[in-house]
């Protein structure tokens, strides 16, 4: 762990802010999404979880472009918002599809495949 | 094609012509090669369905064609003496049978050939084997007439066969050729005892004796392995030399290795396997299920007396230990062979089985004769044993014959004055006389003589207990005297009485039982309508015959200088035992014609034995003699008729009434016990069938349950490993998020505790 | 000596099974007769023009380009030995073809033609002069017998199948590994990455103890399987039992055979070091499955099952001998590969042709048919007693030879003469009561099935086509391997001095191995090949 | 030859010269376009047209990717010449394979007088997604950056989450595409977290050296050279991405989603599944492997080299994926009864195998048999065929109602009724078994070479076993089509109209037996493919920075002179 955070600590503080602070944030907003997906069933819920652990890439991409000092990490970041919203898109269209045919968004009504 | 067989020919053609002039008559091979088309043509016979006694006299003409040319060969032989009056081996190699040529890396050359090796041994051996199986194929012409067709021709196959193995078994010229007889004996025993192959008991008779004769085979092939890795050879003449000289093939000397006596014990364990020794001589007894005069040529006459030519031919080998532990296990099984058959063919009653223990018994004197040195006393016995026990076989079955089937002595009496069966009773009578060693006028009495008188002979020393032996095959001939006229004067002589037995000839269903009128009515206890057939021609000649040269047999004893005209065989032969390996005897050569008095004992310590303090070949005469006849007196007293059949002694009146009946009681359960053959049979049942038995069926269940049950349970292994993961296919979304998720974790810890624990590498 | 002959001997049945596909199904029948009888023509032209006195060499040789990247070649050519297995299998083909005539009546033409490809298949592993050509060849027979058997099997055939497939493919797929473990050694040493067998038999041997053991243990896990080595043989009973007649007889005749036949092409000469330290070990399994398969046998009801499992003991003998390593054993278990395919192919024969009329195998239902079928009775004793050893047959030549050669070998240690060499007398005494315990069930065989009072199944009517006994075309059939059974036991020098050139050749390998002459087997011993040791030093 | 193929000189900025790569991307791409219009027509002869006009473009792609230029500067230079004629040539018997998937029922609705109904016909966006994502696929093997990369991935499994979903009007296609779908987001959560770890401990998106300065590889190269190591967050960040990829291939822990997936999608479309995310899964985890390169393992740890293996933790990663892989998939195939499940499982095992390729690495250079990333590539070639053949024909079969066919039982006796159908899938089925001589032999031998010289000697035994345990339920399928009798359920059994699927799975039964004489060329073009060539790219020889010129450029021992060390097992 030591080496993890030396690594880390070598960043240029931005406002008092290392760089450590915005991975940690994005760890955990991924993790949270994680437990989210897991532990919800509602497909909308879920559906957003998984966009809250592509926010968290998001977040970690913004933070470490900050810290090289290129674009790279921000121009990452659009086409992941990009897809976030294709899959947004795709996601609904799928949900209104099962809404219609279970009148339910609970993932657990769909487990009849199984073994 | 021709260049394929010009490949492959070659090999051929130049081994005959390398090896073909080796010193003999090539044309000897005719006598087996003659056996074995004939039997090769009754196989056609048998299959081409011919329903005559073609057969029989196919085998008859060309074993009578072997025999001349055993005949003409062997007097051949005799004029081939060298300047010293003495007589070569032979030796005709034909083709290389079995052989490696190049003694590659890890390996040696050997080479088997298909040749003959003919001297003193073989020469007497063939002499006989195709005398008899001429004599008694004649006598199964008529005696295998029920069964003409299919049976008549596979019977006579097999026994054209049989005599083809003895002749390779006596005339081989290595030990692989013999084995090669060996079992081809085997297998001619196996096919004949199981000859009314529809009978349960007798296909077992025959698989028993096949199975027992396989275990003394697996000494004998062990004593081959071993002779040939100490010699690299197993050709005689070659072993011969090497153990003359004494000298092992990788130049060390041959004396006092442990192969100088395990080498023997294994050959004699094969020995006792064919020749029906203890503990394997429970075989012979059962073999009678066979035709009659398969009993009478091959477990009695010829091929059980195999072991006592093995031994004999390997007797070079056998002396060369000089501790002489085989001989003195060979002469001390001899001995305790001859007692136990002799006593349980005292109880037994079917006359056959009688005979066949006598055999056993017999079989005993000759391993005892070999194991006390006298491989001469040895052949003389199976030279005049083979014919008075065929004479006794034959008779036995020409009463069989004619009385369907029915071979007990309590059930058949005064045989000798029913009209026809005069000839018959007579030459059982010489038979008997002759097993019973009855004095001067029996060749039985000289050879048996010889054994026992060499038994005292033979010092303790150098065959520990030889005089033990001695008195114990005294008093066996005592018992064999007895159990011989038991039959005599039971069966023979006396009231006459008979019951017809269940025939069982016949053999296949296909072919009609013609003779059935001639006794069906005879079946049902009532014997009204049952005539019994005496025998023709062929079966009273061919007894005539035998009972002839038994009594021709008695002056070859006399002739030459070496005991006789066998001894004479045998000392040019390897079975000879040469004088320095009989010191105390180095006068031996002559001693019957009287002149070894005052030779002194340049040798030391081995002074010859003597029984009672006579020199023993000349007591011996005599105390054998009174042996005998109190036998015979004995039996006479106990089974004799009234009259003077029953030499005044007897008093049967009736069949099956005797002093012996009222006697048995009185004995206790000895006489059950040896009427049981002492339980020998259940014994092995018990200490080796049946535990095999169950071995194997535990081997089976192993089989099926541990070794097939691994296996399956490794085949059902993937099988449960899905079960076990089949939850994780719950269908559930959040089960298989939970998974990939949980799957990520374990997978991210591994790797960092990789990367901090082991540090090297990312 | 260069040839396209084994191309062609590949090649006709081959073609043979196309012609029957696209045949009409009458023709099936006559196409595989021709097809399997052109074969034998093919056999006996290449026996007529091989080289007998150069046995040692490969000859006919051809190579084909198959996957030149990975080193695959299709190379053919043939030594002694495996042109006596070609022989064999070219010699039992057109007897399975004519004694299934009247068994096979459904689905004939698929029958047909998956037995020819059976043998096409068969021929690539004795004609492969390349490992991987030999190995595709080896998998490939997997396929037509698992048709054949659980096509025209008995009752319980897709079991039976699926076992005989999975077992040895297992263990096939663990000797791959093997393999090309060796591939990757000789890679090492020379650079490149091939699969012919002679570079590999001049590298594989310089690899240290410890990887040959392991390669050992892995090419017998495929080979092993496949002779069968006790205790990895149950799959075999189970095959043979529920297989159909020609089934069981190439099975038994020439499949098991390529276990031997693979373990005598790579095994020996691949791992000499190996193969010198485990002998002892690998014969006295084999001890154990000659006793144990033996007295296994004696308890059976089911005929076939009970030559199946003496197929176990036969072998064992067989291996026995190969791994007695010296030149008597190897000839001895040579021979045995070939007598083993005459007479316990003629016996599964005899059986066949006996269920054909009766519809059981079990020795309870039928007996005594010496008095019913008189020649097949004859026919069967004749084959009992060859495969029991009897001398003047082939089997007892090959077993003898097996016995001594385990005998001699190592005979020299105790001081009895003889050679230096893993095993010993022990082995080959307590191997020879083998030979009892093969005489106790194959006479308690015949004692049952041929002799005794005649037993026949209830509600057993005459089969409608076949007579009571055998016709002519079984007679014939039987006929031919009852000629070989006599030929090689009268005349096996035929056979052993033909062989006698590649033996030496291999054993020379092997017992260089055993004293440590080779160098390169001594630098390897102590440093690991000489690429790799090079490389750790850097 | 081509003159717009021709590569770009200096003065072409950098986005203009890779377009140079990309003509077969961007025909696809058109055609992609023009079959969407084309499935919107009223006409119906046009909307029939969709298929061809597909089969059509990826005609031209394959052509024009068979002149595809071997890039000036990559690590697997190779990799984009093999994977895009494969993709193409794969992808033309994948649509073959489509036709007929979708529509079917307003088709026949439209013939009996049913007004047409744009909103109702799926038939363009179906073959428009199946381009797409064949395009995606394309762009996977082109990739030489992480942002491009992560966008190839999602073109590629994006259009499938919709393809599945439509398959079939069944609930169960439903269902197979929201687990795909939901699981399929969760995935690439996680390798993009990777990838922006990746990017993290780098600063550059570029996987190699390329117009912005040194790359992810070159970076991580000089790291190693300097401390050893490639440091946590970049090697959390490879196994984050490198499992999160592992979605595509089906790799255990990810495998969950496979069988029902494709089951619950209609044959057609599971058979796509099984060769395009596989094959783009397969292609990022090379990628991404290649970063760090199989130098490591002995005395010295060399970064971008050859040889060796993959990082240890990154090694043992793999090796427990692949043997848990090849493992739970072939185990769990035993126990179902739908041929579709059986194949699911199936394809989940190949990945395992196809994983010990790319744990072996590009072995040593110009020595064919060591080559595991070509190993790889060739069994995903072959992978391509024999699974195509297998599910192409499930999907030529129907019952009467339409439904298609799917238990083991169905196949009974197919041999008989439709030699034409039964043969291929037998023929594959005994491929996908790795039956001598069919192409899965190949394929596996290849495999088995690769890891016996990497000395993966366990790995290579545990896929031994692991084909024996598969060869029980392929001889199922393979023994049910040939040996059984057909019954009265499998006689009443109809050709589905599509002359695409059958076309599609008799040239796959057929390419099975051929291309296996044919594979040495195929093992060399794969060879050349997977073959590793680190080498510096002229920006960073111009940039002068420390790194580069502490960077080995050209590895004496990467050349092939002297094969670096290898631990001995």
């Amino acid at each position: 762990m030591s080496l993890f955070l030396a690594q880390l600590s070598t960043a240029e503080p931005i406002g008092g802010l290392t760089l450590a602070h915005f991975l940690v944030v994005s760890a955990v907003m991924f993790t949270l999404g994680l437990v989210g997906f897991l532990s919800r069933r509602n497909l909308i819920i879920m559906f957003l979880c998984t966009e809250m652990m592509f926010q968290a890439a998001g977040l970690a991409l913004i933070a470490f472009g900050r810290f090289h000092m290129n674009h790279t990490g921000e121009v990452f970041v659009i086409f992941v918002l990009t897809i976030a919203a294709a899959e947004a898109a795709l996601a609904l269209a799928l949900v209104v599809l099962l809404y219609r045919r279970k009148q339910t968004l609970d993932a657990e009504a769909w487990a009849e495949l199984q073994g | 094609m021709t260049e394929l067989l010009a490949n492959l020919v070659p090999v051929l053609a130049q081994e005959v012509s390398a090896h073909g002039d080796g010193g003999g008559p090539a044309w000897i091979a005719s006598v087996p090669l003659l056996a074995l088309f004939a039997s090769v043509l009754c196989l056609g016979a048998l299959f081409l369905g011919v329903k005559s006694k073609l057969p029989a006299w196919i085998v008859v003409v060309s074993l009578g064609i072997s025999f001349i040319v055993t005949l003409t060969g062997f007097l051949a032989w005799q004029g081939t003496a060298d300047d010293s009056g003495h007589l070569h081996a032979q030796l005709i190699q034909i083709y290389e049978w079995i052989g490696m040529a190049n003694a590659g890396s890890g390996g040696e050359a050997f080479s088997g050939f298909f040749g003959f090796y003919m001297d003193g041994l073989s020469w007497l051996w063939m002499l006989f084997v195709t005398g008899l199986a001429t004599l008694i194929a004649l006598y199964a012409s008529e005696y295998m007439e029920h069964d003409v067709g299919k049976g008549y021709a596979r019977f006579f196959a097999a026994f054209a066969l049989f005599v083809f193995s003895m002749a390779c078994l006596v005339m081989g010229d290595n030990l692989l050729l013999l084995y090669l007889g060996w079992e081809g004996v085997g297998l001619c025993s196996y096919l004949l005892i199981g000859y009314f192959y529809k009978k349960p008991s007798a296909v077992a008779a025959a698989k028993k004796a096949f199975i027992v004769n396989r275990i003394g085979d697996l000494g004998l092939a062990v004593g081959l392995f071993l002779t040939f890795v100490t010699f690299e050879t197993i050709q005689y003449d070659e072993l011969f030399a090497s153990v003359g000289s004494g000298v092992m093939a990788n130049g060390q000397a041959y004396s006092g290795t442990w192969q100088s006596w395990l080498i023997p014990i294994c050959l004699m364990i094969g020995a006792f396997g064919k020749s029906a020794q203890f503990p394997l001589y429970v075989w012979l007894p059962d073999a009678m299920e066979g035709p009659t005069p398969v009993s009478a040529l091959i477990h009695a006459a010829t091929m059980v007396t195999a072991g006592v030519y093995l031994i004999a031919r390997m007797m070079p080998l056998f002396l060369a230990d000089e501790t002489h532990l085989a001989l003195t296990i060979v002469a001390w099984t001899g001995a305790f062979t001859a007692l136990l058959a002799a006593t349980i063919g005292m109880a037994q009653f079917d006359i056959k089985r009688i005979m066949a223990y006598s055999t056993v018994s017999q079989l005993g004197y000759m391993f005892a004769g070999l194991g006390v040195l006298t491989s001469a006393g040895a052949a003389f016995h199976v030279f005049t044993h083979a014919f008075f026990k065929a004479l006794l076989f034959l008779a036995c079955g020409a009463v069989m014959h004619g009385f369907a089937g029915q071979l007990d002595l309590r059930k058949l009496s005064g045989l000798l004055s029913m009209k026809g069966w005069g000839i018959v009773s007579l030459t059982m009578l010489v038979g008997c006389l002759n097993l019973a060693g009855v004095p001067l006028i029996t060749s039985g009495y000289f050879s048996k003589d010889m054994i026992l008188a060499e038994a005292f002979v033979t010092p303790n020393e150098v065959i520990a207990g030889s005089s033990w032996i001695g008195w114990i095959l005294l008093f066996t001939a005592g018992l064999t005297a007895y159990y011989t006229f038991r039959v005599f004067f039971r069966v023979f002589v006396g009231p006459e009485h008979f019951e017809p037995g269940d025939d069982h000839h016949g053999d296949d269903d296909d072919h009609g039982h013609d003779h059935d009128d001639a006794h069906s009515n005879g079946h049902g206890g009532s014997h009204d309508g049952f005539h019994p057939h005496p025998p023709r021609m062929a079966i009273n000649g061919v007894l005539l015959i035998l009972a002839l040269c038994s009594f021709l047999a008695i002056p070859t004893y006399f002739v030459g200088k070496h005991h006789g005209w066998v001894g004479g065989l045998i000392h040019e032969s390897s079975a000879y035992v040469p004088s320095e390996a009989t010191p105390w005897l180095h006068h031996a050569d002559d001693d019957h014609t009287g002149d070894h008095a005052g030779d002194a004992h340049h040798e030391g310590d081995l002074v010859a034995g003597t029984i009672l303090g006579q020199d023993p070949h000349k007591a011996m005469y005599f105390i054998s003699a009174v042996v005998g006849l109190i036998g015979i007196l004995v039996a006479a007293r106990l089974h004799g008729p009234a009259g003077a059949w029953g030499l005044g002694l007897g008093s049967r009146t009736e069949a099956a009434t005797s002093r012996a009946d009222a006697l048995l009681p009185r004995m206790g359960p000895v006489a059950r016990w040896a009427q049981n053959k002492w339980y020998v049979d259940e014994f092995y049942n018990a200490l080796f069938v049946r535990p095999l038995y169950v071995l194997a069926n535990i081997f089976h269940a192993i089989d099926k349950l541990l070794v097939d049950g691994l296996v399956n349970l490794f085949g059902l292994l993937p099988r449960w490993l899905a079960q076990s993961l089949r939850p994780s296919q719950s269908g559930v979304l959040h089960g298989y998020a939970v998974g990939m998720a949980g799957g990520l974790v374990v997978v991210l810890v591994i790797v960092l505790v990789l990367l901090f624990m082991g540090g090297g590498g990312g | 000596m260069e040839s396209s002959l084994l191309i062609w001997l590949m090649a006709v049945p081959l073609a043979t099974t196309g012609a029957i596909v696209f045949a009409p199904e009458r023709m099936a029948k006559v196409l595989a007769t021709f097809g399997s009888m052109v074969g034998v023509l093919l056999g006996l032209i290449a026996a007529g023009r091989f080289d007998w006195a150069d046995g040692a060499a490969y000859q006919f040789t051809s190579s084909f380009p198959l996957i030149e990247s990975l080193g695959i070649n299709l190379s053919f050519g043939v030594d002694s030995i495996a042109l006596w297995l070609v022989l064999l299998t070219q010699l039992l083909q057109p007897l399975c073809v004519i004694g299934s005539f009247s068994a096979i009546t459904e689905r004939v033409r698929t029958y047909y033609a998956w037995l020819m490809a059976l043998q096409a298949a068969m021929i690539g592993v004795f004609v492969a002069r390349d490992l991987l050509f030999f190995y595709i060849s080896f998998e490939f027979t997997l396929v037509p017998m698992y048709v054949l058997i659980s096509l025209y099997g008995s009752t319980n055939r897709r079991k039976a199948a699926t076992k005989f497939f999975l077992y040895t493919f297992t263990g096939s797929m663990i000797a791959l590994a093997g393999l090309v473990y060796v591939v990757w050694f000789t890679a090492q040493t020379t650079g490149e990455w091939t699969f012919a067998i002679e570079t590999l038999e001049q590298q594989a041997r310089t690899m240290g103890r410890s990887q040959q053991a392991w390669v050992l243990l892995a090419m017998l896990a495929g080979f092993a399987v496949k002779v069968p080595i006790f205790p990895l043989h149950t799959w075999l009973p189970l095959a043979h039992t529920e297989a159909p007649t020609a089934g069981s007889v190439i099975l038994a005749g020439v499949l098991l055979k390529l276990g031997t036949y693979a373990i005598w092409r790579f095994v020996l000469p691949f791992v000499p070091a190996a193969v010198n330290e485990y002998a002892p070990i690998i014969a006295g399994v084999c001890i154990v499955g000659i006793l144990y398969g033996g007295l296994v046998c004696w308890v059976q009801r089911d005929v076939k099952k009970l030559v199946a499992y003496s197929s176990v003991a036969h072998l064992g003998f067989c291996m026995l001998g190969m791994f007695a390593l010296n030149n008597v054993g190897a000839a001895g278990s040579v021979l045995y590969m070939i007598n083993h395919g005459l007479s316990t192919g003629a016996l599964f024969f005899c059986i066949g042709f006996m269920y054909e009329r009766y519809h059981t195998r079990s020795l309870d239902e039928v007996g005594g048919l010496a008095s019913k079928m008189p020649v097949w009775s004859f026919f069967m004793g004749f084959f009992t007693m060859a495969s029991v050893g009897l001398p003047g047959l082939n089997g007892f030549v090959s077993e003898i030879m097996c016995l001594m050669g385990a005998f001699q070998s190592g005979a020299a240690d105790i001081g009895a003469g003889g050679t230096t060499g893993p095993l010993g007398p022990w082995y080959a005494a307590i191997a020879g009561t083998g030979m009892i315990v093969a005489a106790m069930y194959l006479l308690f065989m015949v004692g049952k099935i041929v002799f005794g009072p005649l037993r026949e199944p209830a509600g057993h009517h005459e089969h409608d086509v076949l007579p009571t006994d055998l016709n002519a075309r079984e007679i014939g059939v039987l006929s031919v391997l009852a000629a070989g059974c006599i030929v090689l036991g009268v005349y096996p020098r035929m056979v052993i001095h033909n062989i006698e050139a590649p033996i030496e050749q291999t054993l020379s390998v092997v017992s260089m191995a055993a004293s440590g002459d080779d160098p390169a087997s001594t630098l390897a011993t102590t440093g690991g090949p000489v690429l790799l040791a090079g490389r750790d030093a850097e | 030859m081509i003159p717009f193929l021709a590569q770009a000189d200096a003065e072409t900025p950098a986005m203009v010269a890779k377009l140079a790569y990309l003509w077969p991307e961007i025909t696809l791409f058109i055609t992609t376009c023009v079959v969407m219009v084309l499935g919107l027509s009223p006409n119906r002869a046009f909307r029939k047209s969709c298929a061809a006009v597909s089969v059509l473009g990826l005609g031209v792609a394959f052509v024009l990717a068979l002149f595809t230029k071997t890039p000036e500067y990559s690590l697997l230079p190779g990799l984009m010449a093999y994977a895009k004629p494969l993709i193409a040539a794969v992808g033309v018997l994948l649509i073959l394979m489509l036709t007929g998937t979708v529509d079917q029922g307003f088709e026949r609705a439209i013939k009996q007088g049913a007004k047409w109904d744009p909103l109702r016909s799926t038939r363009g966006e179906f073959y428009a997604f199946a381009l797409f994502s064949l395009t995606g696929l394309m762009l996977c093997a082109t990739a030489d950056d992480l942002i491009w990369l992560f966008l190839a991935l999602e073109l590629t499994s994006l259009p499938t989450y919709v393809m599945v979903s439509i398959s079939s009007s069944r609930t169960r296609a439903q269902e197979a595409g929201i687990k795909y779908f939901f699981l399929g987001a969760l995935g690439a959560a996680m390798f993009l977290y990777g990838f922006a770890l990746l990017y993290g401990a780098t600063g550059t998106t570029q996987l190699w050296a390329g117009s912005a300065g040194p790359g992810i590889a070159e970076i991580l190269a000089t790291r190693i050279l300097e401390t050893g190591s490639i440091g946590s967050i970049a090697t959390v960040g490879l196994v984050l991405a490198m499992v999160g990829v592992s979605f595509k291939i089906a790799a255990v822990p990810m495998h969950f989603y496979t069988p029902d997936v494709y089951e619950g999608a209609s044959s057609s479309v599971a058979a796509f599944l099984a060769f395009v995310p596989k094959a783009a899964g397969f292609i990022t985890l090379i990628l991404l492997a290649s970063v760090v390169g199989w130098g490591f393992g002995g005395e010295t740890n060399q970064p971008l080299a050859s040889g060796g293996t993959l990082p240890e933790p990154i090694r043992v990663m793999l090796w427990v994926v692949a043997a848990l892989t090849m493992t739970v998939g072939n185990v769990m195939a035993l126990l179902q009864s739908s041929v579709k499940r059986i194949l699911a499982y199936s394809s989940v095992a190949h990945s395992g195998y196809m994983l010990v390729g790319v744990i072996v690495g590009p072995g040593s250079p110009g020595d064919i048999p060591s080559n595991g990333i070509g190993a790889a590539l060739f069994y995903l070639l072959c992978y391509g065929f024999m699974n195509l053949g297998a599910f192409g024909a499930l999907a030529c079969l129907e019952r009467m109602s339409g439904e298609e066919i799917e238990s083991v039982d169905d196949l009974k006796g197919m041999c008989a009724t439709y030699p034409w159908i039964g043969w291929p899938l037998v023929l594959c089925s005994l491929s996908l078994l790795g039956l001598p001589p069919l192409l899965g032999f190949a394929g596996k031998v290849a495999l088995f070479s690769s890891a016996i010289w990497a000395q993966e000697i366990v790995l290579v035994v545990v896929m031994g076993i692991n084909s024996a345990i598969a060869a029980y339920y392929y001889l199922r399928i393979a023994g049910a089509a040939v040996l059984e009798e057909p019954g009265e359920v499998q006689r009443s059994l109809v050709r589905t109209a599509s002359f695409g699927r059958i076309a599609a799975t008799v040239v796959s039964g057929a390419s099975v037996i051929v291309l296996f004489f044919a594979s040495d060329a195929l093992i060399q073009r794969s060879a050349d493919a997977g073959a590793y060539r680190p080498s510096p790219a002229p920006t960073q020889l111009r940039s002068g920075e420390s790194a580069a010129t502490q960077f080995p450029l050209r590895p004496e021992n990467s050349q092939g002179v002297t094969p670096p060390s290898r631990p001995q097992n």
